[in-house]
């Protein structure tokens, strides 16, 4: 049973699933994507959509995404995280694109680990580096129908950097 | 609309490769295109072919210091570093980032 | 509408939710009970049950509780919260009793905010507090049918601490 | 049972308060009871608390030093703190905590 069992958690290969979608996410798929018996931990962060920006109303976001480019600036956060935190398990990040509305999220990361820490941290980190490095764009559309590209203050090329 | 670009007349050929450029978010609405296939230099620099763009783009220029380019989706630095560019490359313009 | 926006962020209360359930635990309602329009983050922290505990095969936990001192507890963790991390809009602990199968979860917390360093933040703080303070035992059952009351080395008065 | 306790004789009446005692955990385990309801002396400590449980339940023994009791839903700190206890008060025996 033991010997068994230590093949077993070797043997569950780490997951990196990155996805993007113009569906609703499902937070529960997330979090299930990353859950393993053998951690004892899954860290989460979800970004929601608020409806003011500067005491202005949003009532609608669009997200735009260079998909392909997205898929392998996220393949490369995944492996920064490997390598900073060895003992994370699966990695789950789903963005979504198109419109969101207001209270719905755009984003959901999900990290395993046995213990906690290495789950939490990495999640911070994760949530950090993409807003910095994935190619996706958001525009926020006002009450007035006029609208704005938001910018990542992570973003290294923002003009409120 | 290519045969109109200074660019592609016949005595360049061999120093043009045929790229696609994605435009994205607010270099999208700036151009209003989201690709196009344009000849551009086959060894060049970020910075020369930002030049490039802003001459079929002049507006463009709103993102002047707040754009950077991807190639073969790569990030770039900007500045002068040379790049190689064969046909069917890709190349992005990435205004400033706001996912998440 | 910007005003009245305005004044329905001020009035949606804030809410700290604390349950103890034998039933499993949805962490699509634990968000949804974090999830607030005037935030933009959601961060979550999930415990779940490992397969194995130092090399040895584990077929079962089971959590028991001092349950109205669980909620005086994490009522008063919530305050420290509200202390710390004055932006933090909502809080939910959700917490397992009883028989927990392996890779099931056995304590969920969402924590929402309007920047995500807040949300963040209060979630590692709130699992400390819990683990260091909430008076919940879990039993560990192991393949042998022998068994074991684990301490969290947060606990100040545990053997391991 | 309460009758053959020797605090419970009539001489300790006054000074004794009918507390309602639970045991949780490996606590339960070892007393083998999850709630009794025991005379305990109206002012006390926690240390003189823990003495007296001992008494009731020797068992209790090897919780020593990794055990803390509660007193109406509150931690006490262990030590010489001084304690009232009233008539329904509810003490906790609460061994090291492993919530999470």
């Amino acid at each position: 049973g033991m010997a068994m069992g230590e093949m077993g958690e070797a043997m569950e290969p780490r997951r990196d699933l990155i996805g993007l979608s113009s569906e609703p996410l499902s937070i529960e798929r997330v979090y299930s994507s990353a859950l393993s018996p053998s951690c004892g931990a899954v860290a989460l962060f979800i970004g929601t959509t608020r409806e003011h920006f500067e005491g202005r109303r949003v009532i609608r976001l669009e997200y735009e995404a260079y998909e392909a480019m997205v898929q392998s600036e996220l393949s490369a956060v995944c492996l920064d995280i490997r390598a900073r935190w060895p003992m994370v398990k699966h990695i789950c990040i789903q963005h979504r694109l198109g419109l969101v509305p207001v209270a719905e999220a755009s984003v959901a990361i999900a990290i395993s680990s046995p213990h906690r820490c290495d789950a939490q941290e990495a999640v911070r980190y994760c949530i950090d580096a993409l807003k910095a490095s994935a190619p996706i764009w958001k525009k926020e559309v006002y009450e007035s129908e006029d609208s704005k590209w938001k910018e990542n203050p992570e973003c290294g090329w923002s003009s409120n950097g | 609309m290519l045969a109109d670009h200074p660019m592609s007349h016949p005595g360049s050929f061999l120093s043009q490769s045929q790229v696609t450029v994605l435009y994205f978010a607010k270099s999208a609405e700036l151009t209003g295109l989201r690709l196009e296939v344009v000849p551009l230099p086959v060894a060049t620099s970020s910075g020369q072919l930002w030049a490039v763009l802003l001459e079929l783009h002049p507006s463009l220029a709103a993102l002047q210091d707040h754009v950077v380019l991807a190639v073969r989706q790569q990030y770039i630095p900007p500045g002068n570093q040379s790049i190689i560019l064969a046909d069917g490359d890709e190349v992005a313009v990435v205004p400033p980032l706001s996912g998440g």
